[in-house]
């Protein structure tokens, strides 16, 4: 019961925030929302049973993502005055667009019958335990390919934001 | 807690979908870079959420780890993504898309 | 044996040419070709007395995955055609003697790859490999158009290229679609032949059509012809040479071997219709001929007539009618190049080739008026000429079809005597005017140009049978098939 | 496996390079390296030597099967030429080693792509191949026009992302497993049914994957970012990056959804023809060389997608290896040129710096001449085998008008192609000097336009696989 | 030229390992600090406890009254002319007859402020008062919150009889030679 | 409904929360008298004995000050942002075990408001947040020095907090767990980690200093460069929220340091004393407490002895020192690991 007022709870909060992310004026105040958002979504984790993911999510999303995010909004120091006004034929027609997309995936997959839903037999599968195993077992080499984006990743941003010797 | 019992999978990728379609009006909607971005990560994290969703009413671990590359590749992108907004702005001294108007055929 | 002699000895001389020095490249390809010449003459004779030998036929597997082999035969209509090819080589590099050319390496170089694919093309039977020596064969008379031609070369060197290649991508759908009916996977003549023939109507039809775009422009005939004109004119003189004596041959020869025997209930169907828009571009290119001004321009014009005769005619699928066109395909070959020669001297030494600002050459340089006399007489079918032969065998043909068409048809001979005669009469006739004045006499190299051509413009009308027998056989071969 | 070990011991070499200050011998290193892949990856296909460390949990990521190697090798050839081509480039540089590093990164990203065998890898293959790409789209940094062209990239990057991720939630959702043989034994079974779910799963991916490769209507960013990126980057984007893709694409059929070609087919189709005509006609506009070679690849792609159509039997797969392969190399050689001769005229790399290139150099205006023939297919080139074989593919399947459509559209890729001819042969340059360079480009280019010529004609590429 | 010992040579020298990980440093400072902990206070606990100040202390003025208790000030004005800090004004009035008990010059101060704010207590005032009228004293003046209060008129500078302020120490034989010798602007009128 | 289970926690979250609350108030206090004794002074000793109830009455102060808002600030995030700081500085200790089980009348409880699995990255996940209220503060106030206090702050913080979680790793593949609770039980039969985790403490304990942005890494708020940082405009109650919030985050590091590195509320030889449970449990408490004091203590010693560092030497320290440290310890750890597990056999 309690269960299920939270997932109506977390996800009013998060369609409302998502929907402030888009419409706020002002960068940082988007930013905001994104976290709220964000935190929303680490709940709906937590409902799921998936702790560590919703651990990792708050530190990864809200700690690292968004803070760099700030981070350059403050650094560029975007007030509200920088967003040009932009004319409402493209807005609407964006958000019609939105709208429709949103429209038929409700339309689609409103009918999904999870047919093959196996029983309710495994809580432990959001645990670190579970996850380790998994992750170091049949994902190892995702796992150790992922170093080579994080090293392009890092070796690009540094290169991007090195001053250029001329 | 009890979630599965109480909620059907359905919600979830209802809510999923609502997400992920806020996500696309707002890279439609908006012209600045950095909330454009922003709404990308919006979308991202809509499908780590159906993801979980689906792990957890198929008790299924691989899911998890998925989402758990996602948010590792979300971070890497964010790194690289924003070190050029920098780069453009240092140049510009705008991040609005619409500034952007050099190459045109 | 021979096909890949004849195809490597162009090519072979070409490379000698760019290793030497520029001075005397004219002279290394006249060499190459007179040797190409002798080769083909060499298989003339091994084809008339052991027409089964090894030696007219060469086949190396090549692309088995795709079910092509580089495959050539020489039989007796592919030899009229490698004939024509090889005798109007060397007169058409002889014409380049005492011609100042922009780099002439390249250009002869251009001119000895087209002979060799255009040999490609007439040998071929295989059916990747004849669309590729057919493409091929459009990259040099390009880029010979696109160096050296005219104003606005661009433009119409492109139009002839994209119509030309427009025509051949049809024609490659039609290749690719009888190959997926041959039962072996193949794209050997003999393999497509069977294809075709098993092929629904709507299937042939489609394949017919497909084939015929691509000849059709390549003749060209009503209503495809638009880009011959300009490229004609615009194209330098050994360009339009290559043009109209041989590669408009390329249509014609596509149309008897890759056409007629392919889909034989598409070609009874449609032979009507094609015949129809043959005589229609007989009589239309006749006419617009009769009121052209520039002389180039007319020769351009006839030749569209003499080729949509021979259209009609390869499409009354009569023995006669065939014959004739490859007696026509020869004849005409001949003279046109002879005719482009004339025009090629007329302008040089007038400075123009627009026909009223002409006249009176004849009394200025008697033996350039006989030489384009004969050629001329040729050119209009005169009895004892070769394209006598050639257009009464055709009219044969036709009539045997239909006499009707035959009638229309005829229209031509007199027709083409208007243009000619007038023609004649205003640029050789008459008094002379500013332009033609100081009209040089001739160079030893041109004077030689004319005595071969018009020797061979006497022979064939004379004695034809020498062209007639080389493919008679063959000819029947497929009329009976 | 080792391909990938390689590469990426390579690239991480190579940011030692810059630490340890051997910077010289890097160059040579890397070429060495290449070279060594390659040959490995080639013994790996003739079974010389074995795949190393194939357990379960490696093959259920990754799978190397002859797909996988074959493209592999193409790859390989690709990243060796650009290396090659580009080394000048690398010399230049100031910050060398982070390019070079990146673009190695960017390699094992590709290899992924090309061998995957569960969707986490070909997530993670698609990023780590687009975010260096994204960082070098920008690496002039003071340019405007690289900036831009950074951002969009990757901004619709991510956004295409995005979708991809969804695309592959769906599936997932549907599916119970991330790896593509279980999607496939799933899809196959006589009781499977699409569902609304799995099909918008489906299509988020097609367009997705539609994107990375750039076939119309996901191409706007195409013509931008390869304009705006430096030429040699471009090259990069425009041969390997698209390969890999488009690899990457069949590849997801071709293992885990190969009925989605039947059931999606009108999908495909209008990727196909949107591909074609828009690639082919906006570049018929287009002044500038790289604006008008992204065009003409969006052509391309349509081209290369019409083996998707028909890539259950091993024709389709051939048919677009060898029109990778050949795409390929013609581009490089292509693009070659177009910085040769951009660098000869201050960065200028519109049509008109072409202009009468033939005087300037007479192997640089062979070379891309070529290169341009071939693209528009005329035969005996390369070029032309590869159209060839896709439009055989299409009318084996009976899309006849397809066909006629797609003969179309690549006459008009005549006419823009024989622009650049025609400027090369008849144009009046403005600069008469003649264009120097080195001996090892003149025998890079000789080995490139060989193969141009020399691919179609013998069957071997279009066999290998 | 080195007059002391106490400075330090430096010697700029590439720093040992162990100097270039700084914990032994930091270590050893750590301990500095921490020995602090247990050394004597020096804190004196102001009102409770005063510090001994120097004979001199410059404090809170006074304005002194002679023996019979009039007021020695004259309003001549010296010290604000000599005043750095422009701290001091005044109002000269005239004597009245009868108010001889109260100033003891035919003028006198109706008005005199020092706003201790801008007072600097340097002395100048002092030394420039020809009359010995004004001194510094080493009373301290106390704190408060408002402004106005620290402009002291004369209810708070006059000195009261029954608490007499002693200057004594600023009476000096020394400083009265001093005084005379000064050679003052009003002197040489 | 509301079980004694229930009850207690709520009593001990308040406990806890007041707790919190009273030792970052007298954290202040001891601030100053530390720095004072450390300085040869004796430091504030006039309300009340030793000036004991000094708290209080700057308390008073800070509630009665005028609340001042600049006109060009942004008012909801100026306000937010000590809320902020505020809150996340407050939710750290929710996973801290302050001491062992108590039992009343047969029921076991620990004091600890809850053992969640994943302790140590909900750690790390508030203290990431918690970045949020001096950035947002630092924003908002639209001034330049807050600003650049603010971009200092987050900069510093993620930088430190790479290495801080490294660390981390290496005493979680020691103890194979994420739990706290876990973590302080193994050490009640051994050793203390300090003795297997002398780099990683080190580590640790200066990427504590660094995130709660005390000296010598308070560069957000350096008064003499910056003013006063990120809270340069703030005044009366909301600049005592951001002071308050960085005192519970000493406080709160403290606590962890004590419980990850140095036994938690285990202290030698505990079991030798004689004492049994509720006792035993309250000397323990004391004892962490103890620890926690000294922590404390240790925290105010180094701010009156290291002088502050430079902005690219903190930079160069967290990112070239720290990080590589923290890796290498990572990787002996590993070897360590491996040996004690037989891999290497």
């Amino acid at each position: 019961m309690m269960s299920q007022y939270l997932f109506y709870f977390l996800t009013f909060v998060a369609i409302f925030c998502a929907l402030l992310v888009v419409f706020s004026k002002n960068p940082i105040y988007s930013a905001l929302f994104l976290i709220v958002t964000f935190f929303a979504t680490a709940g709906h984790y937590f409902l799921l049973n998936a702790q560590f993911l919703a651990a990792v999510h708050v530190i990864v999303y809200a700690g690292a993502i968004m803070v760099l995010f700030i981070y350059v909004i403050m650094m560029l120091n975007l007030n509200r005055e920088v967003e040009p006004h932009k004319s409402t034929a493209i807005k609407i027609a964006a958000t019609v667009c939105g709208c429709i997309l949103g429209l038929v995936l409700v339309a689609a997959l409103r009918e999904t019958e999870m047919s093959a839903i196996s029983e309710y037999s495994n809580p432990g599968i959001g645990l670190i335990e579970r996850l380790g195993n998994v992750l170091f077992g049949a994902y190892m080499v995702p796992f150790e390919i992922s170093t080579v984006l994080f090293l392009s990743a890092m070796v690009g941003a540094v290169f991007l934001s090195k001053k250029s010797i001329h | 807690m009890e979630i599965i019992k109480g909620i059907p999978l359905t919600s979830y990728i209802l809510l999923c979908s609502i997400l992920f379609s806020i996500g696309a009006i707002g890279v439609l909607y908006r012209r600045n870079a950095l909330v454009i971005f922003m709404c990308i990560e919006l979308m991202l994290n809509s499908s780590n959420l159906l993801l979980v969703a689906f792990s957890r009413y198929f008790s299924d671990t691989n899911a998890q780890v998925f989402v758990f590359f996602i948010m590792a590749v979300a971070a890497a992108e964010v790194s690289v993504g924003l070190a050029i907004l920098m780069m453009v702005y240092r140049n510009t001294k705008t991040t609005d898309i619409d500034a952007l108007n050099k190459l045109k055929f | 044996m021979f096909p890949i002699l004849l195809l490597l000895l162009p090519i072979v001389s070409a490379l000698v040419l760019l290793a030497l020095p520029g001075s005397i490249s004219k002279r290394v390809a006249l060499v190459g070709s007179i040797l190409s010449l002798v080769m083909v003459l060499y298989a003339l004779n091994t084809l008339r007395f052991d027409a089964a030998s090894a030696n007219l036929v060469y086949n190396q597997i090549w692309l088995s995955s795709l079910g092509s082999n580089l495959s050539f035969s020489i039989d007796g209509i592919t030899m009229v055609l490698l004939l024509l090819t090889n005798i109007l080589m060397p007169l058409i590099i002889l014409s380049t003697f005492n011609r100042e050319i922009h780099k002439p390496k390249a250009y002869l170089t251009f001119m000895l790859f087209m002979q060799s694919a255009l040999v490609g093309v007439f040998m071929a039977t295989d059916g990747l490999v004849f669309y590729i020596f057919w493409e091929l064969a459009l990259i040099p008379i390009y880029f010979i158009c696109l160096f050296w031609g005219g104003e606005g070369r661009q433009r119409i060197t492109f139009k002839f290229f994209i119509y030309t290649l427009l025509g051949s991508l049809f024609m490659l759908v039609a290749l690719i679609i009888l190959y997926q009916h041959t039962t072996n996977h193949s794209f050997a003549i003999s393999d497509l032949y069977a294809a075709g023939k098993s092929m629904t109507f709507e299937q042939q039809a489609w394949v017919f059509w497909f084939f015929f775009l691509a000849f059709a422009i390549k003749m060209p005939v009503f209503p495809f012809h638009t880009w011959q004109p300009d490229t004609y004119t615009n194209a330098p003189t050994q360009g339009t040479m290559l043009l109209s004596g041989i590669m408009l041959k390329m249509g014609t020869y596509g149309l008897i071997r890759w056409l007629l025997p392919m889909v034989p209930e598409a070609v009874s169907a449609y032979s009507n219709t094609v015949i129809i828009l043959s005589i229609i571009s007989v009589v239309y290119a006749s006419c617009i001929a009769i009121v052209q001004t520039s002389f180039k321009r007319l020769i351009a014009y006839s030749s569209i007539a003499h080729v949509g005769l021979i259209c009609a005619g390869i499409f009354s699928y009569k023995a006669e009618g065939i014959q004739g066109a490859l007696v026509q395909m020869f004849a005409h070959g001949v003279n046109v190049v002879g005719l482009f020669f004339v025009c090629d001297i007329i302008q040089r030494n007038a400075g123009t080739d627009t026909i009223a600002n002409l006249g009176g050459i004849r009394s200025v340089n008697q033996r350039f008026a006989f030489w384009f006399l004969v050629i001329m007489l040729g050119s209009v079918a005169l009895p004892l000429t070769n394209s006598f032969v050639g257009e009464f065998l055709l009219l044969n043909g036709i009539y045997q079809y239909n006499v009707w068409y035959a009638a229309i048809g005829g229209l031509t001979i007199i027709l083409g005597a208007v243009y000619m005669f007038r023609s004649y009469q205003a640029i050789m006739l008459g008094t002379t005017s500013g332009n033609t004045l100081m009209f040089a006499s001739l160079k030893k190299s041109e004077t030689l140009v004319f005595v071969f051509i018009v020797f061979i413009i006497m022979v064939c009308g004379i004695y034809p049978k020498i062209i007639l027998d080389i493919s008679a056989l063959d000819v029947l071969k497929m009329i009976m098939h | 496996m080792n391909e990938i070990i390689i590469v990426a011991g390579l690239g991480i070499l190579t940011l030692l390079a810059e630490i340890f200050n051997f910077k010289k011998l890097l160059m040579p290193v890397i070429i060495a390296g290449l070279g060594a892949t390659l040959l490995i990856s080639i013994l790996e296909l003739q079974g010389s030597i074995s795949n190393s460390a194939m357990d379960a949990n490696v093959l259920s990521m990754l799978d190397f099967d002859r797909f996988a190697k074959c493209f592999v090798i193409l790859l390989t050839v690709i990243a060796l030429f650009w290396v090659l081509i580009n080394y000048n480039y690398f010399l230049d540089e100031s910050s060398r080693a982070d390019h070079l590093a990146l673009i190695l990164f960017a390699m094992v990203g590709g290899y992924c792509m090309v061998s995957y065998s569960n969707f986490v890898m070909l997530f993670l293959g698609i990023e780590i191949l687009s975010i260096p790409m994204y960082v070098l789209a920008g690496s002039k940094k003071n340019s405007l026009r690289s900036n831009e062209a950074a951002l969009k990239y990757f901004l619709m990057g991510s956004f295409a992302t995005g979708v991809f991720l969804f695309g592959i939630t769906l599936i997932y959702g549907t599916m119970g497993s991330f790896y593509v043989y279980d999607v496939r034994a799933k899809t196959t079974a006589t009781e499977f049914a699409l569902t609304p779910m799995f099909t918008v799963g489906v299509v988020m991916l097609i367009s997705a994957l539609s994107f990375k490769v750039s076939s119309a209507p996901f191409h706007f960013w195409a013509p931008d970012v390869y304009s705006g990126a430096p030429t040699s980057v471009t090259s990069f984007m425009a041969t390997f990056v698209k390969t890999s893709a488009i690899a990457a694409f069949i590849r997801l059929f071709y293992t885990a959804l190969p009925f989605v070609p039947d059931n999606f087919s009108r999908i495909f189709v209008v990727l196909i023809v949107s591909s074609l005509f828009i690639g082919n006609i906006i570049a018929v506009f287009q002044t500038n060389a790289k604006r008008l070679m992204a065009y003409s690849s969006i052509s391309h792609v349509g081209f290369m997608l019409i083996a998707i159509l028909f890539f259950t039997q091993a024709t389709g797969v051939k048919a677009l290896y060898f029109y990778a392969a050949a795409y390929s190399i013609t581009t490089l050689a292509a693009f070659m040129v177009i910085k040769i001769v951009a660098e000869q005229s201050e960065g200028n790399d519109n049509i008109s710096a072409f202009n009468g290139l033939v005087k300037r150099n007479p192997l640089l205006a062979g070379t891309l001449t070529i290169a341009m023939l071939s693209m528009a297919g005329i035969p005996p080139l390369s070029g032309f085998f590869a159209k060839y074989n896709m439009l055989f593919i299409a009318l084996s399947q009976g899309y006849f008008w397809l066909v006629i459509l797609a003969i179309l559209a690549s006459l008009v890729g005549v006419y823009y192609y024989f622009k650049i001819v025609i400027a090369i042969f008849t144009g009046v340059s403005v600069s008469t000097s003649s264009i120097q360079i080195s001996f090892a480009q003149k025998i890079i280019l000789i080995i490139l336009t060989l193969l141009i010529i020399g691919m179609g004609l013998n069957g071997w590429v279009f066999e290998m696989i | 030229m080195q007059l002391t010992n106490r400075s330090k040579q430096v010697a700029d020298t590439k720093m040992t390992w162990l100097e270039r990980i700084y914990l032994p440093g930091i270590f050893k400072g750590m301990m500095i600090t921490l020995s602090h902990a247990f050394k004597k206070k020096p804190t004196i606990q102001y009102p409770e406890q005063k510090r001994a100040i120097a004979p001199l202390y410059r404090g809170q003025h006074v304005l002194k009254r002679d023996d019979n208790g009039a007021e020695r000030c004259t309003a001549c004005g010296l010290c604000a002319v000599a005043c750095p800090a422009e701290a001091i004004t005044m109002i000269a009035a005239e004597r009245e007859k009868g108010q001889e008990k109260l100033y003891r010059e035919e003028k006198y101060a109706s008005m005199y402020e020092i706003n201790m704010l801008r007072c600097i207590f340097c002395g100048l005032c002092e030394e420039a008062c020809p009359k010995e009228a004004i001194f510094l004293t080493d009373r301290i003046v106390p704190s408060t919150t408002k402004r106005k209060d620290f402009i002291y008129g004369k209810d708070k500078l006059v000195e009261k009889m029954d608490q007499r302020i002693d200057v004594s120490v600023r009476q000096t034989n020394n400083l009265a030679e001093f005084k005379k010798n000064q050679s003052f602007a009003h002197n040489k009128l | 409904m509301l079980s004694p289970e229930i009850i207690y926690k709520i009593i001990l979250i308040l406990a806890v929360f007041t707790v919190t609350l009273v030792v970052a108030m007298w954290s202040t206090y001891a601030e100053r008298k530390v720095a004072a004794v450390l300085q040869d002074r004796l430091g504030p000793n006039r309300a009340g004995p030793w000036g004991f109830f000094q708290p209080v009455a700057d308390g008073l102060k800070m509630f009665t000050k005028e609340e001042f808002i600049p006109g060009t600030a942004d008012k909801q995030l100026f306000i937010l942002g000590p809320c902020l700081a505020m809150l996340t500085a407050l939710m750290t200790g929710v996973v801290i075990p302050w001491g062992g089980d108590l039992t009343f009348g047969g029921h076991s409880y620990k004091l600890q408001i809850t053992d969640i699995n994943i302790g140590i990255l909900y750690l790390l996940g508030v203290v990431s947040v918690g970045v949020y209220g001096i950035m947002i503060g630092g924003w908002s106030s639209n001034n330049k020095y807050s600003l650049i206090g603010a971009l200092r702050a987050s900069s510093q913080m993620i930088s430190y907090e790479i290495a801080m979680g490294l660390a981390l790793i290496s005493l979680v593949m020691m103890t194979g767990t994420l739990s706290l609770g876990e973590i302080v039980h193994q050490q009640d039969a051994g050793w203390a980690n300090i003795v297997y985790q002398p780099l990683g403490f080190l580590i640790f304990i200066i990427c504590a200093f660094a995130e709660t942005n005390r000296a010598p890494f308070d560069l957000p708020e350096t008064e003499s460069e910056l003013i006063g940082g990120y809270h340069t405009e703030y005044s009366s109650m909301k600049l005592g929220f951001f002071l308050f919030a960085e005192y519970i985050n000493m406080f709160i590091s403290s606590a962890i340091i004590a419980s990850l590195y140095f036994g938690g509320y285990n202290f030698p030889f505990q079991h030798s004393l004689g004492l049994e449970g509720n006792a035993l449990s309250l000397v323990q408490t004391f004892v962490f407490f103890c620890k926690v004091f000294f922590f404390i203590f240790f925290y105010m010693w180094v701010r009156w002895t290291i002088p502050r560092f430079r902005y690219d030497q903190l930079m160069n320290l967290g990112w070239k020192t720290l990080i590589p440290l923290a890796i290498l310890n990572l990787f002996i750890t590993g070897i360590v690991i491996g040996f004690r597990n037989g891999f290497f056999q």
